[in-house]
């Protein structure tokens, strides 16, 4: 295990472990892929905010706005660090999935002469991993510019095939919106040779880092991908917050999304001018208690240190995984190794239906993912209903694996399979 | 265990051997129902004549209590009524948002009453109801033919 | 003033009011226009959300989603009810802002046979008393549908000119979108006459209820609107969180906004079909937390009751707009009389920028908004560069206002006016 | 009192009496800026001939510290060369995101260290700068002609 690195200790920090379960029991939470708990220092951020900044932010004189304002930004910046981006190329949200539709919009938006315009002819790539924030949106764009939806396929060992790259991102390709880590698989894509593909054909890159940005480091930069999107609840924050991040250059040149207050330059009763981004993208009074949240959450994990975070994940999947291997009648759906994985880790049991297994295990206090986690397509792919899927976090360790390797054994025996 | 209420020995026995549970060709209303969030899903015919539910046969996948359910729905209407059987629909339905305060009425609901347990189980609902909406569904618009 | 109506009492559960404003004042909050502070019950609403029952909703068969599930569905309804409505027809958004665009945006993607498709011939009305919020989207919509743009004007007065509704909602009108209370000024408008001319034309009226909702009671039902939006954070609750009520028979038939997890029936790589409203217009893991507080924050308003809210800000408007008639070289924007007006108060002061204003007021610990109030079309019109405005809540009380006219004199002291 | 820190004497004068205060034709470069969260605008014209800001012009709308400022900045600028002119800028912009913990060099901005209080007040910064990013932005173009 990471040196120093005690879940034990960390549980401490998140009111929720005190929770008594069904059954009397302790809870052992593995569904931290759907959202995570948070600790005390995000809860007593966002409160904070409230009991002694709250205003709406750029809009006054006032102490409190002053003092919103510089919360607000400086929560700003906390993201941008987390992700090694300038701060101007934040964008606040409500979550991911509002995050790739403000990108799908705005090209929409496009006038035909824009270099984000979309026609017949055109190409967006997508993947079929992906979870529906990243393929519906993208089905509707296509849907509304006659542009055409192609995508990579994935093996029956859950990873993208590559083979046909030169075939699914072609010259006419303007788009590749990929999932950096699947939801339901836990596999890791192989990322640089995509965008290496992507940006040789001229298409923008825009990275579902969901599964990814709170669970290993990201650095923008690096990643060289053109577009990023992320919530703030899976990452420790509160709900009700996501992040868009764009380069500058591309921020600069869209069109608006939700348009409303405070992003414009200029109104008059038939037409708007839009102020720079980050504001052209935020308008409204933003979610700023969420924004406060979420970069306490951030700074958290960045305490921990995401090289710590992403070693203990690895490692706990590793174990995970082993004592799968020795389990009878259990499938590990995806990535049977822990080679560029993540901790998710779905399976199957005897032919029993998922929730039917969750519910056995809630009786264990271990709270599980069951279904088809917003993934169908990849699903019929795979030929399921659905997966059971326990995904690990900061606040997990060998017991909580220990626990669900019980219970998946009790399952099966109240079921008699 | 609280477990217990939920799967009942009868519910497992409809699990395993589901009654009805292979599409016949002779209906007069066929309906397809899913259960978005799980991926559950259901087709069920149903042959109504002269007001009287004459067949009813499905198939489909899901949890156990969506197959019981469907199982002892499709066996509980043959023969009813179409009045009868919405009556029974309805007094299912009431079961499935009693919170666990109600047993059920066996006289309407005979197997039914076993899922009365579900009821303490929110997120188990829907997957109880598939069939009976199914059957409802289909029953009226045979209705209405 | 309102029998048992106490603000004082009332400041005692709102945790701000303990807070030691520049100069070492108390805080004299005259903003709740932009935002209003938050109870302690709201705080811990969200709080035991988080520290109780987190987990992702409608996903999951353990007892924390199912907790989640019953909090949050249990938020729409008191929601529904606060406002008179059944309990599928409210959405929740991340704001009032959002809830305008995402029925502007459902209209944009109608298909063209759709009772709720656009084209160059149909009109849209709004007025000059308009938030950008409630201007900006039906600009950008008739933008890209071609329909027209028309609008009630707004009398030096500040009340909105109705003498030719009829040559502004023609036969041609599709829409009308209106605020209920003007931001601004305070005034109230003659809805009566506009749905039924609306609705006589066929139009769909959608009510920005912002400055309405949180201040007096609504109903939907009563007020025969078609759609309705208004904000958490201005009604006492989180930020992050909005309200978009429409007629079932509609949200039926739109087409989503956002789109992703949770809002569909079935998907496939080329295909999805849409869930039933109110999923069907909730893309993703929802703002729940935000979802709980602003429901606990109607609680509070409804357990004063409504019209005891509105009582109380009457009389203290009444009580103001006394006091400002007695003050040399102050005018009041908008309506003078207390008639069909809400607790908003814009005024300027000699020829002071109202920036100046605010600093100074600033000074004594009270906070007033200055400048356009995101309405500049409005501020064009009635030829101002902006207005100092002071906003009344349920925590305001006499005293508040006889800081402010002390505040008053002071800047004019101060400046030397 | 801690306002006095924003509104000095030197200020409040600039502000009563504005300096080059009318749109003079004769200009290089005329630029429109506004500061949307508030309102103002303003337009300045620059006459940039060999390299030295021979006229600096405006109007507009504003708050004390906006107008003052843009007062400021206009009577600085004028008989300054390109390099200089963007000295002063920078020095100002320093000035203003130093937090309250700079005076200014009063040598480099003369009356403009009077807006020195500003830094301490976030929310009006934008003000003081309105003018000189203005100014700057004229002088810009008018280098590039
Ligand atoms: C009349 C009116 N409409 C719309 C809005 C926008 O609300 P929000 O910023 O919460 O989306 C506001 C408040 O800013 C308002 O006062
Ligand atoms: C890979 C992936 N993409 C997108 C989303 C959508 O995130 P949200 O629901 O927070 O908008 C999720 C989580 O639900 C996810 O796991």
């Amino acid at each position: 295990m990471t040196l120093n690195f005690s879940p034990a200790q960390i549980r401490k920090d998140f009111p929720i472990f005190t929770k008594v379960m069904r059954g009397g029991n302790r809870l052992v939470y593995l569904d931290s892929g759907a959202t995570s708990q948070k600790p005390k220092s995000v809860l007593d951020a966002e409160r904070n905010f409230y009991e002694n900044n709250n205003a709406a932010v750029h809009r006054g004189a006032h102490l409190l706005a002053e003092e919103a304002s510089f919360a607000y930004e400086n929560s700003r910046q906390i993201v941008a660090d987390f992700i090694n981006a300038e701060v101007d190329e934040v964008i606040f949200t409500k979550s991911a999935t509002e995050s790739i539709n403000a990108i799908a919009y705005s090209f929409g938006n496009s006038d035909s002469k824009s270099r984000f315009a979309l026609k017949a002819g055109d190409r967006i790539v997508v993947s079929e991993l992906e979870h529906h924030a990243n393929l519906i949106p993208w089905q509707q764009l296509a849907k509304r510019t006659g542009a055409e939806l192609a995508w990579f396929e994935v093996s029956q060992k859950g990873r993208l095939d590559l083979s046909n790259i030169d075939q699914v991102i072609t010259e006419a390709t303007k788009i590749v919106a990929i999932t950096h880590q699947s939801n339901v698989l836990g596999t890791i894509i192989p990322l640089e040779a995509i965008v290496k593909r992507a940006h040789q054909v001229g298409a923008l890159v825009i990275l579902d880092a969901c599964q990814s940005a709170p669970h290993f480091p990201i650095d923008v930069k690096a990643l060289d991908v053109d577009f990023l999107a992320f919530s703030g609840h899976k990452s420790l924050g509160p709900t009700g917050i996501g992040v868009l991040w764009g380069r500058a250059e591309y921020l600069d040149a869209m069109e608006p999304f939700l348009t409303g207050g405070s992003m414009i330059e200029m109104v008059t009763m038939t037409e708007a001018k839009w102020a720079k981004a980050p504001k052209k993208f935020e308008a409204g009074v933003p979610n700023m208690a969420q924004a406060v949240g979420m970069a306490a959450g951030l700074q958290y994990l960045s305490k921990l240190g995401m090289d710590n975070v992403a070693k203990h994940e690895a490692d706990l999947t590793r174990y995970a995984l082993d004592k799968f291997s020795e389990l009878r009648d259990i499938e590990v759906i995806g990535p049977k190794d822990s080679k560029d994985r993540g901790s998710v880790i779905s399976f199957t049991m005897n032919d029993l239906h998922p929730h039917d297994v969750g519910q056995v295990l809630d009786q264990y206090g271990i709270a599980v993912r069951t279904g088809h986690h917003c993934a169908w397509p990849l699903m019929k792919k795979l030929g399921l209903v659905g997966t059971t899927r326990a995904s690990f976090y900061i606040y997990n360790d060998e017991q909580d694996v220990d626990a669900l390797i019980d219970g998946i054994l009790e399952t099966q025996k109240y079921f008699k399979v | 265990m609280e477990l217990d209420s939920l799967y009942q020995e009868v519910i497992l026995d409809h699990y395993k051997n589901p009654l009805h549970k292979r599409l016949e060709s002779n209906y007069s209303a066929q309906v397809h129902h899913v259960n978005p969030s799980c991926g559950d899903e259901i087709t069920l015919n149903v042959l109504l004549s002269d007001g009287i539910v004459e067949r009813v046969s499905w198939e489909g996948v899901g949890c156990s209590i969506s197959q019981a359910s469907t199982s002892i729905v499709s066996d509980l209407m043959i023969g009813k009524s179409l009045d009868g059987a919405l009556v029974a629909v309805e007094s299912f339905s009431a079961l499935m948002s009693s919170k666990g305060t109600s047993e059920g009425d066996e006289d309407i609901l005979e197997d039914g009453v076993a899922l009365a347990g579900v009821s303490k189980f929110p997120a188990r609902i829907k997957c109880a109801l598939l069939g009976w909406m199914a059957f409802k569904d289909a029953v009226l618009q045979s209705s209405v033919k």
